[in-house]
């Protein structure tokens, strides 16, 4: 396998080597793809759930109660910036500039995304001590069975970065790596996707209508 | 063309998404705080700039084209969003009008 | 969660046996036999394994493989012996609604069989035995060397396993859910259900509909990238079609069902109130979601058996496959349509007549392009050439008995009739109706038509007949009283009733039980028979049906590497055209090393530990369910550190291989098909037109 | 099947040898099967009268009709199948098939028009059925006859029904008794898991949910006795959860209540709780019915009209329910008994 970067298209990498078809990267990106949008769908049935349980507060605290929107905002903020340096990684890896630039966006992003998970674990904790637990009710149910569910993503991107930044360090930018690599950025932006969909419906929505 | 493929190049489509989604959050974050909850209207405002930004990223981040070599992607991504439609909007549809129907005596 | 031990729930009392001691009741004694079985075949297989001296080579050759061919038969054999046991269940079943209203089981166990029943019969009999036929074949009809990812391959086998085999732990400690296949809410709530069944239930349907979504991503992706060169999609055999269309259901179907599961569990291990009565949960909701998955499903399963039959009519007609284009279409818009009708499963829930009206059209539409397959199908043998062999027998029987399966589904699309005959058996034999014709016979046409590709040798085809005959003839008998049981108005699920009315249909149906147990033994003395006269019956030339697609094109059983050359696709019924053009068995012009994935041990790690995980999430041992998850965790993470995962095969041992073979097929004697089920066929096929 | 039909093909002059050929693929036992299963159906020929197949009412009624008229207009799609297909494999089987042989044909316009055209008008017909029948048979739509609505409120416990009469302030467990030619109108809930009712011979089924309320409405027209039941599996009492239908004249009607106001032990907050627990209709009946009450009923008479009020909204309290609060659950009737309450 070749790592010459497609001309025009920054995150996927087509090239082709007969023979040896699974590592063909078109193919596993496109593999990777087909998984987000499973995932997607799994994100998509658990948006639906909490949409129909939006007014399910059985006299809990409800989203009037609980949402701090200067921690969302702040939040938003984080993981979209890290969306951002995870793909100026991907760029300097393709123009294939210094393995230390590289690195220096990845941990960049890395930290951005400890930090987003941070302060949303914060924000559980402070609706905690409003009564605002998931035992509390189906609304509450519904907001930690989604919320949650994408800091467990985030959570799995983070792992997956520390792995690829200790192989990085161990054997260098094989091509396999950079492969890794493109699937992880791609993961990282879907999330920030799936958060655009979280921001919208699920504080902004429960807000509006809880 | 290859104007479009250098590392500047690259590095613009990344900034112009990032700045052009920063615009659009903040302006759904005013919309909210600025409107309030009394009127149920300002989530059809948010759903627009969502949409937006989701297409924004979709475009800049994940490089979803109509160029040929990403039409697999393009078609897969399309498919997706008519299952999902399907799905959110056929739960909503049936589960509201279900609990409409079921505690009307109440 | 404090209140359980360091094992958890676990203790003497969970363990089958202990009930029958302290209940010496006919119900417990099956339950115990059932356990035994279990416990006895465990041992009796590893004795043997240890005693033969395979372990080595079932690790190198099969527990560790990668190819997609040995991963496919691994499926095949998981689903017959899962088969077993459901078809067992189901026998039981029959005798206790036969022998009511003095049955001679428990409530409770009658519940756990026929939860099991339908959990196994779906998501462990039909979904692998599909997944199996296709990880076998497809690859080698678009003329690829493998699938797209293979250790994935191997990690989905792995879960659906670990999944089958604590379904098969719950026979022995602890009971089964009992809330059937769909596991309702409340009733399988913690409140109203606080064993040990509905999280069995959970766990595995959790698991093994992970390895479905990632079987579903592996077939997609090998479909859309890997064909042969020429291999434009409307070139691709109508089994391909069928399975790109049930992967993409895989990918999009499943996830509702792991958040229907999971959700329940939340419910049930951390209190939350997704589906419970009090605090705003709502179990309609689940029935959502939960069918959301099941029709989607159904489809999922039912399609590639119609790729199936569609190669079986077109092969043993002799024939092109009519109306190609048409079964295209009508496949693709099944595949979009069966996402649109989820909710006729629930119309009597009590939603206003126009949804009931939208769902019930979009239903009923789907009786379209089916009824297009079915007369495309008809089309196909007509003006050819039909040879009644055992697949043919299987597909003849599913044509005229899925019509009455489809007649049925139309009755039951309309929401005025389903007010009436849901939850009752009308709907048991519509989906037996459905679910045997369609899908099982169509799995065991597959069965009868690869096998001698994948192990060199066909199986007896008298036998096969036999089989195939008692399988329509039981089928018939057990399932058709149950239409009129269920206009009668006997609930399913029923474990007694009262009204004599409905005793002679039982009866009956109790026969058709019988018919079917004889069709599964003739299975068995098929493959037993066909063992020891293989060498009679060997076909290494590879063509033994005078087959029109790819995989027929090569050596019988199959090399690791598949093609010595890839091919170049140049016509739909391509191994036909090469056939007539005398395109057919040359030599590759320039021999290639071939690259193939290395063993990989990580599927049967995962399998052990997904396994340990799941029985220790389902007793409450906590420590242990931390200590596997983790363990899964690093050994994914060390897997990722092999950064040599292939193995090249040289051009000379391709060289080699393929010099044989061909010097084979010149030595061979090409025989009509008169000759077909004859010694004399040695997978060398006679040209006749 | 008629294999005398006259076929396009000349085929009646085939006939003894196509059905030798046909049969050649069935063993002998097998063709005296059909035999001896007309034997075994009708050795019991007293049908139930439990079936929509029999209707007391006119929805059964309409539901019956649909039946029929969907089955017969699919048969346009099936019945080319069931002919045609043997007829196919007859002439074209390999060994002696009389019919041409076309490997390469795979198209053909015409016949491609008719394929998807048949199938398709069918499905158009019977939407349009579907739709209105639909509509007409909305359960939750009241019927308009002549005198006022019955009004009958419903509620699943494990494993019995019970019917509230909030009007003339009686509730039944194992009898529902409805006057003729007088619309009937239920609110349905259950207090315990989610259950679905089911009077077959006068109205199609509907689910019942704790803490929701669902509706059915229908009309009975015929006098008689028939039987209703839960559909939806619940536990060891399942099949017990039956009860009778009976269908009387105003006067008998009115006598009826009298007897049940007269015999009926009140229904209040204690007898209810002793009646939900996990528990037949006959336990139920040993517990708590008297000698006046007939064998398969126990009859109630109601202090607090809002009692269905009060079992719906017990799951909208925005407390938490614990296991002992909820009917249906193991723990319901058992602690209460261990307390040692009742003598």
């Amino acid at each position: 396998m070749n790592g010459t970067p497609s001309t025009s298209n920054p995150s996927v990498n087509p090239g082709q080597v007969p023979g040896a078809i699974h590592k063909d990267p078109d193919m596993v990106i496109f593999g990777f793809w087909v998984f987000m949008m499973s995932d997607l769908i799994f994100f998509g049935v658990v948006f639906a759930i909490y949409i129909t349980m939006i007014g399910a507060t059985a006299g809990g605290p409800g989203p009037r109660e609980l949402f701090d929107f200067g921690s969302l905002f702040a939040q938003t903020m984080l993981l979209l910036t890290s969306s951002l340096t995870v793909g100026i990684a991907t760029v300097t890896m393709k123009h294939q500039r210094s393995q230390a630039s590289f690195l220096f966006w990845v941990v960049v992003t890395l930290i951005l995304g400890l930090g987003f998970l941070t302060l949303e674990l914060y924000d559980f904790s402070q609706m905690a001590a409003q009564g605002g637990v998931p035992q509390r009710s189906g609304y509450l149910s519904a907001f930690f069975g989604l919320v949650p569910l994408h800091g467990l993503h985030v959570s799995f991107g983070c792992l997956w970065m520390l792995v690829l930044i200790v192989q990085i360090c161990k054997v260098g930018m094989l091509d396999i790596i950079k492969l890794r690599f493109l699937r992880l950025a791609l993961f990282w932006h879907f999330l920030d996707l799936i958060w655009i969909g979280i921001f919208s419906v699920v504080y902004f929505g429960g807000w509006v209508y809880g | 063309m290859a104007n479009k493929s250098g590392y500047a190049a690259h590095l613009r489509t990344y900034l112009t998404g990032y700045v052009l989604s920063v615009v659009l959050t903040i302006a759904a974050f005013w919309a909210v705080l600025a409107v309030g909850r009394e009127n149920k209207s300002v989530l059809i405002l948010v759903g627009l700039l969502g949409v937006a930004q989701l297409a924004v990223q979709l475009k800049c981040f994940l490089n979803v084209t109509t160029q040929k070599e990403g039409r697999d992607n393009l078609a897969l991504v399309l498919f997706s969003t008519l299952i999902l439609l399907i799905i959110v909007v056929g739960t909503a549809w049936i589960m509201g009008n279900l609990a409409v129907r079921m505690h009307t005596t109440m | 969660m404090n209140e359980y031990g360091w094992l958890g729930k676990l203790n003497w009392d969970s363990l089958v046996f202990s009930k029958l001691i302290t209940d010496p009741s006919v119900s417990e004694f099956v339950a115990s036999t059932a356990g035994s079985i279990v416990i006895i075949a465990t041992v009796a297989i590893l004795g043997l394994l240890t005693w033969f001296r395979v372990w080595g080579t079932l690790w190198s050759e099969w527990l560790t493989s990668t190819d997609h061919k040995r991963i496919g038969i691994m499926y095949i054999v998981f689903a017959l012996v899962m088969m077993t046991r459901g078809l067992l269940e189901g026998m039981v079943m029959r005798a206790q609604q036969a022998a009511a209203p003095d049955g001679f089981l428990y409530a409770d166990h009658f519940a756990q069989l026929f939860s099991t029943h339908g959990t196994i019969m779906i998501f462990f009999v039909a979904v692998p035995f599909v997944v199996g036929l296709v990880n076998y074949a497809m690859p080698l009809q678009i003329g690829a060397r493998d699938v797209a990812f293979p250790v994935l391959n191997q990690i989905s086998l792995a879960v659906t396993v670990a999944s089958g085999i604590l379904l098969m732990v719950s026979l022995v400690v602890g009971e089964f859910s009992t809330g059937g296949w769909s596991a309702y809410p409340p009733y399988t709530g913690g409140d109203f259900n606080p064993g040990v069944g509905p999280d069995y239930w959970i766990w595995a349907i959790v698991f093994s509909g992970a390895g479905t979504t990632l079987t579903g991503i592996n077939f997609t992706v090998t479909i859309i990238k890997c064909r042969a060169a020429g291999m434009k999609f409307f070139r691709m055999p109508m089994f391909c079609w069928t399975v790109l269309c049930s992967s993409i259901l895989m990918i999009f179907a499943m996830p509702p069902l792991s958040v229907a599961a999971l959700m329940l569990g939340f419910d049930r291990y951390l209190d939350f109130h997704f589906f419970t009565n009090d605090l705003g949960g709502n179990m309609m909701n689940y029935a959502n979601l939960f069918w959301l998955f099941g029709h989607p499903e159904v489809y999922l399963l039912v399609l590639p058996a119609y790729g199936i039959f569609s190669e079986v009519f077109s092969t043993f007609s002799a024939k092109r496959l009519y109306g190609y284009k048409s079964l295209v279409i009508a496949t693709m818009s099944i595949g979009v349509l069966s996402f649109t009708v989820w909710l006729h499963h629930f119309f009597t829930m009590g939603q206003s007549p126009t949804i009931n009206i939208v769902f019930g059209i979009a239903t009923m539409l789907i009786a379209v392009p089916t009824g297009v397959k079915v007369y495309d199908w008809m089309a196909t043998m007509y003006r050819g050439r039909i040879r009644f062999t055992t697949p043919m027998i299987y597909s003849i029987g599913f044509l005229i008995l899925f019509v009455i399966g489809g007649l049925s589904g139309v009755i039951l699309a309309n929401p005025t009739v389903d007010f009436q005959v849901h939850n009752t058996l009308f709907l048991v034999a519509h989906f037996h109706n459905v679910l045997i014709p369609g899908v099982l016979f169509g799995l065991l046409a597959g069965y009868n038509y690869w096998f001698p590709k994948a192990f060199g040798f066909r199986l007896n085809d008298k036998l096969g007949r036999w089989s195939a005959f008692l399988w329509v003839l039981g089928f018939m008998l057990t399932f058709f009283p149950l239409y009129g049981a269920g206009l009668l108005g006997m609930p399913r699920r029923s474990f007694s009733y009262m009204d004599l009315t409905f005793k002679p249909y039982m009866l009956v149906a109790f026969v058709g039980a019988m018919v079917v147990l004889c069709a599964l033994i003739s299975l068995v003395v098929q493959l037993v028979v066909s063992l020891r006269d293989r060498d009679k019956n060997r076909v290494p030339v590879g063509d033994p049906w005078d087959g029109r697609s790819l995989e027929w094109s090569i050596p019988a059983p199959a090399p690791s590497y598949n093609f010595a050359e890839l091919p170049r696709v140049t016509d739909r019924d391509e191994f036909t055209e090469a056939k007539e053009q005398g395109r057919a068995y040359l030599a590759p012009k320039v021999y290639r090393d071939i690259e193939v994935p290395k063993n990989n041990p990580l599927g049967f790690i995962l399998c052990v530990l997904s396994g340990i995980l799941m029985f220790a999430l389902v007793w409450y041992i906590w420590w242990l369910a931390l200590i596997s998850a983790v363990a899964i965790i690093v050994a994914v993470i060390a897997s990722t550190f092999r950064w040599d995962s292939e193995r090249v095969i040289p051009a000379s041992q391709v060289q080699e291989d393929t010099e044989k073979w061909l010097e084979q097929v010149k030595k061979s004697r090409a025989v009509g098909r008169d000759l077909e089920n004859t010694p004399a066929n040695v997978g060398y096929a006679k040209l006749e037109h | 099947m008629d294999w005398k039909v006259d076929t396009p093909m000349g085929f009646s002059q085939n006939f003894i040898q196509f059905f030798r050929w046909f049969s050649h693929f069935f063993p002998r036992p097998v063709l005296a099967l059909p035999v001896i299963i007309l034997f075994l159906l009708n050795a019991n020929p007293t049908f139930a009268s439990e079936s929509f197949l029999m209707p007391l009412g006119p929805v059964a009624h309409e539901q019956k009709t649909h039946f029929f008229w969907a089955t017969a207009l699919t048969m346009v799609a099936v019945l080319p199948v069931f002919i045609l297909v043997p007829i196919i494999l007859f002439k074209y089987r390999r060994k002696k098939g009389t019919g041409i042989y076309t490997p390469k044909w795979e198209v053909y316009g015409p016949l491609e028009v008719v394929m998807w055209g048949v199938p398709f008008l069918v499905i158009l017909v019977l939407s349009v059925m579907l739709w209105r029948a639909t509509i007409s048979l909305d359960p939750y739509e009241e019927i308009q006859g002549v005198v006022p609505p019955v009004k009958v409120e419903v509620v699943g416990l494990d494993w019995k029904w019970l019917f509230i009469y909030p009007q003339l302030e009686i509730a039944t467990v194992g009898e529902l008794v409805v006057p003729v030619h007088t619309p009937v109108s239920m609110t349905l809930t259950s207090d315990t898991v989610m259950q679905s009712f089911l009077i077959a011979a006068l109205a199609g089924q509907i689910y019942v949910m704790p803490g929701m309320t669902t509706k059915l409405n229908f009309i009975a027209t015929k006098l008689g006795k028939t039987q209703g039941e839960n559909t939806q599996f619940t536990g060891k009492g399942f099949t017990d959860q039956k009860f009778d239908v009976l269908i009387k004249n105003d006067e008998d009607f009115q006598a009826w209540v009298a007897q049940v106001r007269a015999s009926g032990i009140p229904l209040n907050e204690d007898t209810y709780n002793r009646l939900a627990t996990r528990t037949t209709r006959e336990e139920a009946h040993k517990e708590l019915a008297t000698a006046q009450m007939p064998a398969q009923a126990i009859y109630f008479t109601l202090p607090d009209a809002s009692l269905f009020q009060d079992i719906v909204m017990r799951y909208h309290s925005g407390k938490p329910l614990s296991i002992e609060e909820q009917p249906g659950t193991e723990k319901f009737g058992r602690d209460k008994e261990v307390e040692g309450a009742q003598p």
